[in-house]
C-alpha cells in the first residue's frame, strides 16, 4: 500500500432540489449594453474573453443599449414579438389537447420563445435551420401554416408528414426548418455538412444549428464543431443552455466548469454568450455570426443562455426535481414580456394593443385546433395506409409490396 | 413474496444488488435524483448514496466507454440507456469494446457490465422510442442479450445479468412495465396484479441465462417468442383454437436450444415472433436454427410474424405492430399446411 | 475495355462520376492527396481537384453526418470509411438518420450517399481488420447494402450506387482487390489479369442493383454467396465435383429473391455461404426466405457455412475464414441428406 | 438569386508535399524553461495560457532550467534512457522482422520515445495507462520481458494474447498497460471510467490516456473528456501530437486553428502544451497533472508535442505524402539524443557508456527475438486451436462448443 490520500468521486447536484430555496446568485449577469462587439474579422485570439460574459441589449429601463444593439425597424421587432406570443399560445393550446387526449405527446418551449423568432428572421430565405424540438418559434416567424402543424400533431389524413412521427418533429424544408428526429444532437453534424455543400457549390446560402446544453456531451458535438473549424463550414452553431436536460441540470453537462461557449476555443472558433431572453441580443449575436460566414470566415459557436421555464415535456413533472418556484426566481426574465415592455418604451406599442394581438392569435389557433379537428386527433384519422410503406425507399422492393398487400388483406 | 409490476421488480433487482455488492453502481441519463423516466431507479440514489446511482451526461458512448472502464478496473457498473433506440450511438464502444475486451487481452481484461435498456413498442412513442434492435447484438460475439417478459423473470434475470461476468445488454420491453400487454389494444388496460409472475420474492435469487420457459405446452405447433409477444401469442394461441407451445425464450444469447428443438421435435411445427422488422431480424437465426435441426420434423415451414420492414410509423402503430391476429394466421397457415 | 484489377475498377468508376456530376464528391480519412490506403481514389484530387476528393478528420460519425448533410443539401457524396470495422462509431448515423431521414421527413429530405468501405478478411488484418458487417445493415430499413465481387460488378454496381437516391453501404471484399481469393490460401496469390470480369469498360455503364448473377448453372444443389466468397464457392463446387448453381447476389438490399427462389426450386438443395460469423449473420435471413418460400421444393435442411462465432482471430485465419472444404462438406451434406 | 458574394469551400493542405520544400518556420519555440510553473492548485481560468506556449526543460546547452526543471536523479534518466534505446533497437529488428515474413504488421515510435517511458516512470505501480500502439516505450521503462513482446508478434505457441490479436496490439495489465485493440480512440472514455471507478473505491491510483492528434476528432476524445471533467477523475489526458495521422497532416484535425492542449479549455480543465521530445519535460508535465489527479483536483489535458520521423506502419511510404527530408528539418530534435547530451553535458554519462548500452541492448533483444523464433514465426507456430474459442465468454456456449468440435473434425 502507499501513503497517498485516498481519492474520492465527485458528482455535481444542482444548489436546489424540490423543497428547498432555489438561488441564481452565482449567476454573473453583467449590465446590458457592458460587452464589446468586435469585428467580424477580427482572429480568434482576440475573441477568448466573450465566452465568458453575456452579451445583453435591453437594460432594466426596457432601453436597447450597447455596441450590440441591431437598432431594428418596429416592424422586424412587432413580427418576432407576434411570432413568440403565437408559440405560446400555441403551446398552451396544444398541452391542452394532450390532456385531452387528442394526441400523444406535446412540448413546449416556454420561456425560449426569442430564440427560434430572431433567427428566423435574421437569416435569409434560403439558409437552412437545423432545429431542435423546442424552436417552434422559427416556422411561427416564417408563418408556417397552423393547421399543418395541428395535423402534424394529431396525426390526422392530413399530416404533412403522413403520420410516420411523433408530434412536434415536424419538416420544413421551404420554411428553412430541417427534418426533427427524437434522437437528441445527431443533425447537429448535418448542419456542417449542408454549409459545406453550400460552399463546395459556391452558393451564398448558410446554416444554423440547435443543441440542448445537456446534449453537448453527444460524440456528435464535437465532431461536428471539428468538421465546422477544420473546414472554415459556413454554419452558425448554436447551444440553447436552458438549464435543465429533462431532470438534470446543467452541471451533469459540464457547466460548473465553465461555460458552453467556452468550448468554441477548443476549436479556435469564436464563442459568443448571449441572453437567450433577450430578442435583440439573440439577434445581433446571429447577424454577427451569419455575417462571418457569409463572408467565408467559418463557424461561430453561440450559447444562448436562457431557462425552461415549464416541465421538459408531457411526459414528466418538473417539481419531483427541482424548486417549483425556481423559474420564478430566474433573473433574465420572460422573453416576451421583455420585448413587449421595450417596444412599449419606445412608444411603438401599448397594453391595449398587446392584449389585441394576443386575442386574435389565440383565435387563430382555436380555429386552427378547430380545423384540424374536423379532419380528426390522434387515432381517429390516419393518413392512408400505404404511407406506411411510402418513402422507405425513393422505391418499394419486394418485401414493401408484399408486406403492404399483407396488411390490406 | 411481494406482488410487483416489472418496474417495481427491476428496481428491487438494482437495489439488492447495491445493498449487497459495494462494487455495483449505477449510472445513466436521470437515474439519479429523478430516479429515471420510467422509475427503474427511484430512490435508489436517496437509500444507497449519490455515488451509487446517479445522473451521466447525455453521451450514450461515454456512458458505455466509462463503464468498460469501471469493469476494467473491477466494478460491476450498470449503467441505463434512456431508450434502446439511443443505444446506437453507443454502438461501437459495445461491440468492438465491452464484447471483446476478454478475447483480445488474453482474459486479462473484461468488461462485466449490464446494460439496461427499455426496448420495444406498443406505447405511441414514435420512430424513436419503439424500436426492437436485440438481432443487431445477437450477432456480436462476445455479447449477451437478455429480455425478460414478466416480473419475476426481469428481476432474477436482472441479478443473474449483474453477476455475470460478460457483458449483457439488458432489453427491458416499456410495453410491460405497468401491466401484461397482449395487443389487443382496443381493450382495457391490464396491471400486474394477481399474475401468477408478479409474485416476487423481495430479496436475492436468479433466473439463469439460457434457460428459456416453456409458458404453455401444446402438441400442435411451437411459438418461439420474447418480451412484450409472449402475452401476444398467448392470445394468439387462445384465440386459434390451436393446442401450440409456447416458449418463452428470456435470453437470445445464450439461447436455449435444446428446449426448442425438443419442441419443435414434438410439434412438427414453428412460428417464430418478434416485434422487430422481419428482414435480418432474429427471427432469420431462429427459423434456419430450427430447419438446420427439425428439418425431418417439420410438417409445414417454420413462418415468421414481425414488424414490417419500414421504421417504426407513429400513426399506424397498431398497423405495424404484430398483434394475436397476426399470430392467429401464421398458426392457421402452418396447420394447414 | 481495358484488363482492371478491383481498385482500379472502382477508382474509374470514381472517375467517371467525378467528371459526369458536379455533384459528386469523396471524403474520408487520407483519401486525398495520399489516394486512399488501398489506392482506391488514387490521383483523384490531382485529376478534379482537391474540393472534389479530399481528407476528413478521423471522425466516421463526422464523416457521415457531414455526407448526410451534404446530400441533404442536394449533393452526392461517396464517404470512404477506410475499414469496415471502423463504419460502427457512425452506426447511429447510418441507421437514426441516412436511413430514415426519407420517411420520417414525409419525403422532404433524403440521403443519397454512397458509403464505400473495404471489407471482410483473408488478409492477416487482425479483429479489426477483417470483419463483415453486412448483416447489421441488411436489418435496417431504409438502407441498401451491396458487395460486389469482380471489377466489372464492382464498377457498374458502384455507378448505381451512387446514382441511386437512397443511402447504400457499398462493401469492397478488400481481399479481392488485387486479384480473386478461392481461399484456397496456400496456393500461388493470383492476379486478375485475363480473368473474364476483369474486362472493364472506361465509361460510364451501370450494374443494377437488386439483380443476383447466376456464377455457375448447376442442377443439383444452389450455393448463395457474395464478395469474396463467391470465389471461395466456385472452388468448393469444383472440388467438390457436384453440379451446383452458385448466385452471386451482389447486393443483400435490395435482394433477388426470384432468383435465389427459381434456383432452389430447381435444385431442392441449398448452402449459404458468408465470411461474417454465423449466429446472427445474413445467412440466417436467406436460409429463412428459402425455407419459407422453398419449403416444399427441399430434400435438404438448408445448410450454412460461415465464420465460427467468435471474433476474428489473427492466428488462426485460415481456421476461421470458411475455405472452400467446409463448402465441400456442406454440399456432401446436402447432398446426402 | 440574393446579391450576397459567393461561398468557397476550404480544405487545408501541408505546407509542403514530396517534392517540395519542407518547412517549420511557422511554429513558435519558446525557450526552455521560459514558461511558468503554476501551483497545482490553481484554478483553471488562471490558466489558459498554458495551452498556447510550450513547456521545455532541456535548453540549447543541454542544461535542464526552468520552473518545469523535474530535477531527477541520475538514475532515473539512465532508466529512461535505457527505455527510450531498448525501444528503438526493439522498433528496428522487429520492423526488419516484418521485411523477413516473420510477422504480418509493425508499427514503430521512432521519435516519440521520450513520452511512454517518461510517463512510465513517472507513474506509480499500480496506476493504469490506457496505450496506443505508439507507446512501447511505456513497457520498455518497465522491464516488460522481450521475448514475451516478440512472441505476440509472431502470434506463436507462447503468444500472451493467444494469436488472437494483430501484432503489437499488446495487453500488459500488470505492467499498468490496458488492452490495446485496432480501433484508435475508444479507450480514451475506458481511462475516465477506469479512474472513476478508482476513486469511487477510495483508491489511489490514477489512470492515464493515450489518443493521437489525429484521433482527437473523434467523439470518444469529447466523451471522455466530457465524463472527466465533470466526476473530477483522477485522469491524465495526453494528446500525442505527432503532426501526421498515416497521409493526413495535423490541420485535417484541426491544428491550423488552434493547439490540441486548448481543447482542455472548453472543459474547465488545465491543458499544458509539452515539448514531447524533452524526457525531462514530459516527466514534469506528467507529475504537475498525476498530483491534481491525486490531490482530487481532477483531469488535465496534456499536448505532447512531438514529430512521427517515420512511416505510419509497415503499410505505408511516408515519401508518397510528405517530403523526405521532413524529418531532418524538424527543430525539436531527437529525444534520445537530447537527453544523451544532457547527460553528458552533467558529467555522468559519456561516448563510450552510451556506446555499450546501445550494443548490449541490440544483443538483448537479438536474443529475444532468436528465443521467439526458437517458438515460431507467423504461421510456422500457433497456440492450440482452443484458443480461438477461449474468452469470447467466460464459459463457451453450445456454439462454441460444436463449432470447437468442427473445426477439430
Ligand atoms: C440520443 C438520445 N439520447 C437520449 C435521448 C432522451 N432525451 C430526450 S430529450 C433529452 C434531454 C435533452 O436536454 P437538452 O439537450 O438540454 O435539451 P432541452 O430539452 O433542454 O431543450 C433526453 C436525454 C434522446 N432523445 N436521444
Ligand atoms: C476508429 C478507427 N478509424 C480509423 C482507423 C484507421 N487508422 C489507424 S491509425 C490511423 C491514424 C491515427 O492517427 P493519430 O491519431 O494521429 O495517431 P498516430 O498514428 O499519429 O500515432 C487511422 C486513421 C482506426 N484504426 N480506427
Ligand atoms: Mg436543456
Ligand atoms: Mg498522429
Amino acid at each position: 500500500m502507499s501513503n497517498r490520500a485516498k481519492l474520492s468521486l465527485y458528482v455535481p447536484e444542482p444548489n436546489a432540489r424540490p423543497g428547498e430555496q432555489p438561488s441564481f446568485d452565482h449567476l454573473e449577469i453583467p449590465a446590458a449594453g457592458a460587452v464589446r462587439c468586435p469585428d467580424i474579422g477580427a482572429p480568434e485570439h482576440e475573441l477568448r474573453d466573450l465566452p465568458y460574459t453575456l452579451i445583453r441589449v435591453l437594460d432594466e429601463q426596457d432601453a436597447a443599449v450597447g455596441p450590440w444593439n441591431p437598432k431594428l425597424s418596429t416592424d422586424r421587432m412587432i413580427k418576432g414579438l407576434r411570432a413568440m406570443m403565437l408559440t405560446r399560445a400555441f403551446d398552451d393550446r396544444l398541452f391542452r389537447a394532450h390532456r385531452q387526449g387528442k394526441t400523444s405527446f406535446y412540448m413546449k418551449s416556454t420561456g425560449e420563445e426569442a430564440i427560434g423568432a430572431a433567427q428566423s428572421l435574421a437569416l435569409d430565405q434560403g439558409d437552412m435551420s437545423f432545429p431542435t424540438y423546442r424552436v417552434l418559434s422559427w416556422l411561427m416567424a416564417r408563418d408556417y401554416p397552423l393547421t399543418d402543424l395541428v395535423n402534424q400533431i394529431f396525426n390526422n389524413a392530413k399530416d404533412p408528414l403522413q403520420g410516420r412521427q411523433l408530434p412536434i418533429l415536424y419538416s420544413a424544408r421551404d420554411y428553412g426548418f430541417y427534418s426533427l428526429s427524437g434522437n437528441v444532437g445527431s443533425r447537429f453534424g448535418h448542419a456542417v455538412g449542408w454549409a459545406m455543400a453550400s460552399a463546395y457549390s459556391e452558393d451564398d446560402k448558410i446554416a444554423l444549428a440547435y443543441i440542448g446544453e445537456g446534449t453537448t456531451a453527444e460524440g456528435d458535438f464535437h465532431e461536428a464543431l471539428t468538421f465546422a473549424s477544420v473546414y472554415h463550414a459556413p454554419v452558425v452553431l448554436c447551444v440553447t443552455n436552458n438549464q435543465w436536460a429533462i431532470s438534470s441540470f446543467a452541471g451533469i453537462a459540464g457547466a460548473e466548469e465553465t461555460t458552453f461557449a467556452a468550448k468554441a476555443i477548443g476549436y479556435g472558433i469564436p464563442g459568443l454568450r448571449v441572453d437567450g431572453n433577450d430578442f435583440l441580443a439573440v439577434w445581433a449575436a446571429t447577424q454577427w455570426a451569419a455575417e462571418r460566414a457569409r463572408s467565408n470566415r467559418g463557424a461561430t459557436l453561440i450559447e444562448l443562455f436562457t431557462y425552461r421555464a415549464e416541465g421538459h415535456s408531457t411526459s414528466d413533472d418538473p417539481t419531483k426535481y427541482r424548486p417549483a418556484d425556481e423559474a420564478s426566481t430566474w433573473p433574465l426574465g420572460d422573453p416576451v414580456e421583455r420585448l413587449k415592455r421595450h417596444l412599449i418604451a419606445t412608444g411603438v406599442w401599448d397594453e391595449e394593443k398587446h392584449a389585441s394581438l394576443a386575442s386574435e392569435l389565440d383565435i387563430a389557433v382555436r380555429a386552427a385546433v378547430k380545423e384540424a379537428e374536423k379532419i380528426g386527433t390522434l387515432g381517429k384519422s390516419k393518413p392512408p395506409i400505404e404511407q406506411m410503406f411510402e418513402d422507405v425507399f425513393e422505391e418499394h422492393d419486394w418485401r414493401l409490396v408484399e408486406q403492404l398487400r399483407e396488411v390490406r388483406d | 413474496m411481494a406482488a410487483m409490476n416489472m418496474i417495481q421488480s427491476i428496481n428491487s433487482a438494482l437495489d439488492v444488488m447495491l445493498a449487497r455488492d459495494p462494487k455495483v453502481l449505477i449510472f445513466g441519463e436521470d437515474v439519479g435524483y429523478f430516479g429515471g423516466v420510467f422509475r427503474a431507479t427511484d430512490k435508489l440514489q436517496e437509500k444507497h448514496g449519490l455515488k451509487r446511482c446517479f445522473d451521466a451526461p447525455i453521451s450514450e458512448g461515454g456512458i458505455i466507454a466509462t463503464a468498460i472502464g469501471m469493469g476494467a478496473y473491477g466494478l460491476r457498473p450498470v449503467p441505463e440507456i434512456q431508450f434502446a433506440d439511443y443505444i446506437l450511438p453507443a454502438f461501437d464502444q459495445l461491440v468492438s469494446e465491452a464484447a471483446r475486451l476478454r478475447y483480445r487481452s488474453g482474459g486479462e481484461f473484461w468488461a462485466p457490465i449490464t446494460v439496461r435498456s427499455p426496448y420495444g413498442g406498443g406505447i405511441f412513442g414514435g420512430q424513436t422510442h419503439s424500436q426492437s434492435p436485440e438481432a443487431i447484438f445477437a450477432h456480436i460475439t462476445g455479447l449477451k442479450t437478455v429480455i425478460p417478459s414478466n416480473p419475476y423473470d426481469a428481476k432474477g434475470l436482472l441479478i443473474a445479468s449483474i453477476e455475470c461476468n460478460d457483458p449483457v445488454i439488458f432489453l427491458e420491453p416499456k410495453r410491460l412495465y405497468n401491466g401484461p400487454f397482449d395487443g389487443r389494444h382496443d381493450q382495457e388496460v391490464k396491471s400486474w396484479a394477481g399474475h401468477e409472475h408478479a409474485e416476487v420474492p423481495e430479496g436475492h435469487y436468479t433466473v439463469p441465462l439460457g434457460k428459456a420457459a416453456v409458458v404453455r405446452e401444446g402438441e400442435a405447433a411451437t411459438v418461439l417468442a420474447y418480451g412484450t409477444m409472449v402475452h401476444v401469442a398467448l392470445a394468439g394461441i387462445e384465440d386459434s383454437g390451436i393446442d401450440a407451445e409456447l416458449i418463452d425464450l428470456r435470453s437470445i444469447v445464450p439461447l436455449d436450444i435444446d428446449t426448442i428443438i425438443e419442441s419443435v421435435k414434438k410439434t412438427g411445427r414453428c412460428v417464430i415472433l418478434h416485434e422487430a422488422s422481419r428482414y435480418g431480424g432474429f427471427g432469420g437465426e431462429l427459423s434456419a436454427l430450427v430447419q438446420e435441426r427439425c428439418f425431418y420434423w417439420l410438417e409445414a415451414p417454420v413462418e415468421r410474424v414481425a414488424g414490417w420492414d419500414t421504421p417504426y410509423p407513429h400513426a399506424f402503430e397498431w398497423d405495424y405492430f404484430p398483434g394475436p391476429k397476426r399470430l392467429v394466421n401464421a398458426l392457421n397457415k402452418v396447420m394447414q399446411d
